[in-house]
């Protein structure tokens, strides 16, 4: 069911200590920064997060992490120049990492999203992200078996929703987002624009509604040029 | 291309980081769909030309990348696989993570063009791991791109700062793909891996026995 | 959704086919997304409300359908999956097949309405195929259907033709999805199916012990 | 490499005996009947074809069957009122069938222009679609092993290309179009208008023009209000 909210900290009010968060982003493109800092101050811990990166500088997810509300990382790069506070967090030994090849992590999700049980893909064959994995001569190739990354929540930043939650992105910052919403139990968009049903045009949707579950505006979330890009 | 290998020949000098970029961009057929990797893989766009009608696939999520972006044209929102602002050439098109994997996986892109630490004779990869017991590992799409492209081309310096081959018999670093590198450009040599061996198209700056005193595994001069 | 339980009970006759479809269109909970099979499940859009706020979904590549086109809206681009034109309603989406059966196989419809030839004891469904050696087998997306979807009701008459129960302990129809069926709406009643067994939610026309004599299965009446 | 073609007849000129032709459409909607009528133009036959049906009434597909071009036929739905060119042949042993459920269709399609060498799925589960196939307990559900359907050639109608071959559909005439483009070696496109590259909005394209190989406009094939929907 599809609501529309006001606030980022009502919106995330109802995640429990224990879940998996998926968050879209790659890098600082398309990631939800004002629900992750609702996330922050909400105080739910013991997170497994599902993001490409594991942070960046003193925001975002980097302070989630820094303030040891994420128990477990899955992502494919986590190790970045202002990556400082995975970097303590993993060298000492109080956090998990699933490193998974970033064509994986995507197709992962898409599966799960899709009612995907598993799959062959060849990316990782022969390499130690496969060790301990089934294989299997496919297609004239050695593929390995991936399984689906399902999730409790998607916080997700779009450019617009309308009012049956159908959402539209903008340029690289669509990356994860519209994956994640269709594998999150309930995912939660930040938009910077609701417009009303039928605004959007049918053709052109990249996310449908049925995805969405929560809809908050943040003023000025698609101010892309603002800020700095690392 | 066989036009552009004849040309080339074997020159006097090793080449620069630059020059190898341009050799790189010219070997690329026309029409080619091509990610470029982090680093220096990145600089070989400099030298595409307009003729050679090259779409870039940068695996965030955008076919038609354009070159880096600067002042103004900075956009939060358009980054490429570094994270860098780049710009969006008329007829680009953008789609969500999986579909832009997709592309990359499913065998679409003629060229992908990596840096590496080694490449094997058969053209194992190792390219995103050092394997040192304290480092963060990191991948990336490395593996995906490595896998999924119809052709992989390195570019690296042939020697470590120590003087070591970096083309050898087994890769000793944590591998990114097996078999999968189909040419290594380096300052010295362009070589050409395969099944059937490595095979050395060109040289720069030595000559075809002066190479083979520097790698530790048989080559084979190209015939034309 | 209980009070509309209490509030149909027992009635004195029969329903017909306009009057299944109402209860199952009145069944429906606000703001869900459905799927209508072929055939008498179609029916069930004529009775949803605006009030109920429901989004159809037909498999062929569309959120947002809106009845079936006559006139000047007949547009032969805008079918549903039984290829009937229809209409587009405001908010509507389109996709392509893949993304269309992830939404029905990922588990995001709350309820599709099928047909079906039997439904079991234990909620197996068998809609597709009739088993006759002749016949030309024809699935379409019935098992994605049946399988996908959080709740399956299946519409249909109680008995064949030859008086015969199609609610049974098995089935002997070629299977369409296992375990799958949610509830069965018939004529004479309405079975809620489950790992539990079988519950007679309201008979129509009939005594639950007249329905019994019918069905060669247990039932249990539903207890409020 | 992409080229733009005058004629139907030259764009699936190159199209050998023994291939595997996807051809987009559901019904007739997207059904690219220019194309398949210059394939049955060119003589090409002993085809395995991958469609959701199996022809109807007296066009398009229906008649490369009546000619007895099409040795197979993979497909969901092939039994329909006037699909009486593929129950003949049927009936006779001439054609032979892989009946498919339509997701799994869909999804094997996906597979193989996205490099997934297989899937496990619970769509037929327990049924004869699924007899002498792998299964699995996955995520809580028995799943069957599917493997992708590749194809040498895809017919496809679209609405519009640009000059980068980039594709845009038309409302439920999308259907299989993208996905098929991806899955064939080689795709043939036919579409209404070709628009000048820059033309199409970068975040609307549905069809990047990676996957597109030939085009060629045929004049008022977009319009679908005219002609008979069966």
């Amino acid at each position: 069911m599809l609501t529309f909210i006001d606030t980022v900290g009502e919106a995330v009010a109802g995640i429990k200590d224990g879940s998996t968060i998926m968050i879209g982003g790659f890098g600082n493109a398309g990631q939800p920064f004002e629900l992750i800092d609702a996330l922050l101050d909400s105080g739910a811990t013991d997170l497994t997060v599902v993001n490409n990166n594991a942070g960046q500088g003193d925001q975002g997810l980097a302070l989630l992490i820094k303030e040891g509300r994420v128990r477990k990382m899955i992502c494919s790069f986590p190790r970045q120049s202002d990556s400082w506070h995975f970097d303590a967090k993993y060298k000492a030994g109080e956090i998990e990492l699933e490193l998974v090849p970033q064509g994986n992590l995507a197709e992962r999700i898409r599966a799960a999203g899709a009612g995907i049980g598993g799959f062959f893909t060849p990316t990782g064959y022969g390499t130690m992200l496969a060790e301990g994995k089934e294989t299997r001569f496919l297609d004239g190739k050695w593929q390995v078996f991936e399984t689906p990354i399902h999730a409790d929540v998607a916080l997700i930043k779009a450019l617009k929703a309308d009012g049956k939650g159908n959402l539209v992105y903008r340029k690289t910052a669509r990356n994860f987002g519209p994956i994640m919403a269709a594998a999150a139990k309930h995912s939660i968009v930040q938009v910077s624009e609701i417009v009303p049903v039928g605004a959007l045009d049918p053709e052109n949707i990249v996310t449908p509604g049925i995805y969405v579950n929560s809809v908050v505006r943040v003023a000025g979330a698609s101010a892309s040029k603002e800020g700095q890009v690392a | 291309m066989s036009t552009l290998e004849t040309s080339l020949q074997t020159s006097a000098e090793p080449l620069g980081r630059n020059e190898l970029a341009q050799l790189v961009a010219r070997d690329i057929a026309p029409g080619s769909f091509v990610n470029l990797g982090i680093g220096q893989p990145t600089q070989v766009s400099n030298y595409l030309t307009e003729e050679q009608n090259i779409t870039l696939h940068t695996e965030n999520g955008m076919l038609g990348m354009g070159p880096e972006a600067v002042g103004e044209e900075i956009d939060g929102d358009l980054i490429n696989a570094g994270k860098i602002p780049v710009t969006e050439l008329p007829g680009a098109s953008y789609f969500h993570h999986a579909d832009s994997f997709a592309i990359m996986r499913g065998g679409h892109l003629d060229i992908c063009v990596l840096g590496a630490f080694q490449v094997s004779a058969g053209g194992d990869l190792a390219n995103w791991h050092t394997g040192a017991p304290d480092a963060i590992p990191a991948v990336g799409g490395a593996m995906d791109l490595a896998t999924g492209a119809k052709d992989v081309f390195v570019m690296m310096t042939l020697l470590t700062r120590d003087g070591v081959s970096k083309l050898v018999e087994q890769c000793t670093y944590p591998l990114t793909g097996v078999g999968c590198v189909t040419r290594v450009y380096t300052d010295k040599a362009v070589f050409l891996t395969g099944p059937d061996g490595v095979t050395v198209r060109e040289t720069f700056g030595c000559t075809f026995e002066e190479l083979q005193a520097l790698v530790p595994l048989p080559l084979k001069p190209a015939v034309s």
